[in-house]
């Protein structure tokens, strides 16, 4: 009956809000706009509801963070120490991982020449693969260089982890930028990446993608 | 040596200390010859961007002819970096040949300096990183999520055309069937299926689907191809109602057929 | 160090509340009070902060409600319908089920056993279930013949849908040949197989199990 009414009408604005309180409360992962939108009755405006909703929860025990486009609840950080039944066992990362995570995070899209050329190691395909399987590195587009290699680039649930509302809010990422440090530089020097040319020969490449 | 500790902006922490000490002997804890050359550079204790490219290379020859005299094995890329280095080395110290193409050995330097920066800088830019508030640590998700249902509603579709026609076909069936001249060679299904009905309680183990065709059916092709048919379909009505089960190894083995254990029959 | 001023002294009264939204919103469970005491640093009452939070609550697109003696936050009852997704997925309906839906409607009242007879073949449950489902075949009047079976009829669903005024619009046979209907070479479907075979020529036979 309400999506009879709804083909006249849109509910009214505190309405609207009520129900993207409904649908994001219930939602353990974060939803965009659009997503929002096609939940609620036709006409509604979740855009608008969103923002009197983030105003009435801000400062409250939980509250409307928002990844990449997506809006999600999550219990503000300062009450962590509450939570400890349900603090997850993070898997141990390698710091060969974190370090791969990091230098995708802010270099992407990169690829895996690059992240080695970065590292001066090899990096094997288990420390991307685990990266890839937590969901928080995927597959970007291929560069237009020769042998169009994969590039990497961070996911939104990367963000969703490590409450960044994008990767343009990574820490320090300005001053890295400025220093010059993300800057894509040729090397000269002979590190460990350049014998591993092999890997991105497009034999390498295509094995990723029939995997 | 105290003095000097206290000049220092940066002193070196117990941790760093140690790993100086350990670098002749324990070369595993070093990813490569870039992070084995970051931990030398903490010993000039210099902002990486003042480092002498000529001391860490030095260093590093110093390390790998300890190593060497250790009997330690090094990695080829360990050697190849000390080969580089050498080069490198002799490079920064003689006058610029000008007969010499591509970068000059201040630009080599220089960009060896740069890698070590820029592998410092993501190494701080990781710690921040995982420093940050994370999920399922430090905030956390609705513990209770609930769940979109998704309500799949089959429509089905029929149009009169599909109604009219499947009567027709049902009922040119009965019109025809006075004309029918020839059922000496065909075997109905609803024959197999009777048949089928009374033999299925002897088939407790896996039988041929060719060895249940009636005496009198397997002698001509024709009879024996429309038994067969009519077996089969029968049974893949049985099999449907499940009262058999039904297998066949692979494409054009024999169809093997057993009563399926508490089948409603 | 949070740990330690608790020992001292209680939160103040806002913070016990955010307290408990934080902890409820992510506990998998429903929390007792008991539990949520315990979770809650010393000297907190949780009993008045769920009271406070109850009321914070009230009319807002989730509520926080009690289940046995435990606590919860819940979707508003009036807003459940957003958490429901419908997936229209058309279906063509399947030979065996329109076969059955005509021959109830040119033969209503007609059992079970009828249309078998006039199948050929046996009605499995299903699909005289499926049709009831649709609500287009219902049941009609038991037959007052030994076993008194019961009959099928269609619906004003049915008619509906397939636009008739009354079931006796259909077309006869006559007309169905008249329009070219009945001469429509039947298909191949292994239920019917040894039937279609009838009309068809010697040849035609051999020619179908050559194949």
């Amino acid at each position: 009956m309400n999506d009879n009414d709804s083909l006249f009408a849109a509910p009214p604005q505190a309405e609207q809000e009520r129900m993207v309180e409904a649908v994001l409360f219930a939602s353990a992962d974060p939803l965009t706009l659009a997503e929002l939108t096609t939940r609620l009755p036709h006409g509604c405006d979740a855009a608008e509801a969103l923002v009197t909703l983030r105003r009435r929860y801000s400062g409250r025990g939980v509250h409307v963070v928002k990844v990449g486009d997506a809006y999600a609840f999550r219990t503000a950080p300062d009450l962590g120490h509450l939570m400890h039944k349900e603090q997850v066992e993070a898997r141990k990362l390698s710091r060969a991982a974190i370090e791969t995570l990091a230098i995708v995070a802010y270099h992407q899209p990169v690829t895996r020449a690059e992240i080695e050329e970065i590292r001066g190691v090899a990096v094997s395909r288990g420390t991307v693969d685990q990266l890839i399987e937590l969901e928080w590195v995927r597959f970007g587009r291929r560069r237009m260089t020769p042998g169009r290699p994969v590039t990497f680039v961070v996911t939104e649930q990367f963000l969703d982890h490590f409450s960044l509302e994008s990767a343009r809010d990574l820490p320090g990422l300005k001053e890295l930028r400025a220093a010059g440090l993300l800057d894509n530089r040729p090397s000269f020097a002979p590190t460990s990446a350049q014998d591993d040319g092999e890997d991105e020969s497009p034999e390498g490449q295509s094995e990723l993608f029939e995997d | 040596m105290a003095d000097e500790w206290a000049e220092t902006p940066e002193r070196l922490s117990v941790a760093d200390r140690l790993l100086a000490e350990a670098l002749i002997v324990d070369v595993d804890g070093f990813e490569g010859p870039l992070d084995l050359l970051l931990t030398l550079s903490r010993t000039q204790k210099v902002d990486l961007r003042k480092i002498s490219v000529l001391q860490l290379a030095e260093q590093y020859l110093v390390f790998v002819s300890k190593a060497g005299a250790l009997r330690i094995e090094l990695a080829a890329d360990y050697l190849v970096m000390a080969a580089w280095l050498a080069y490198l080395k002799s490079r920064l110290l003689l006058p610029p040949d000008p007969t010499e193409d591509g970068p000059s050995a201040e630009d080599l330097a220089a960009h060896l300096a740069y890698q070590l920066e820029r592998l410092q800088a993501m190494r701080e830019a990781a710690a921040q990183l995982m420093a940050r508030d994370q999920k399922g640590r430090d905030f956390f998700a609705r513990g209770l999520p609930e769940d979109v249902t998704r309500r799949k509603k089959i429509s089905y579709s029929a149009t009169l055309m599909d109604l009219m026609q499947a009567y027709a076909r049902i009922r040119t069936r009965d019109d025809f069937r006075p004309f029918v001249m020839d059922r000496n060679n065909v075997f109905t299904m609803e024959e197999a299926l009777e048949r089928l009905r009374g033999l299925m309680g002897y088939a407790g183990q896996w039988t041929d689907l060719t060895s249940w065709l009636p005496a009198g059916w397997e002698t001509t092709p024709e009879r024996r191809r429309s038994a067969t048919a009519a077996h089969f379909a029968a049974i893949l009505e049985l099999t449907k109602a499940g009262h058999l089960e039904v297998r066949q190894g692979e494409n054009f083995a024999p169809i093997q057929v057993r009563k399926r254990d508490g089948g409603r029959g």
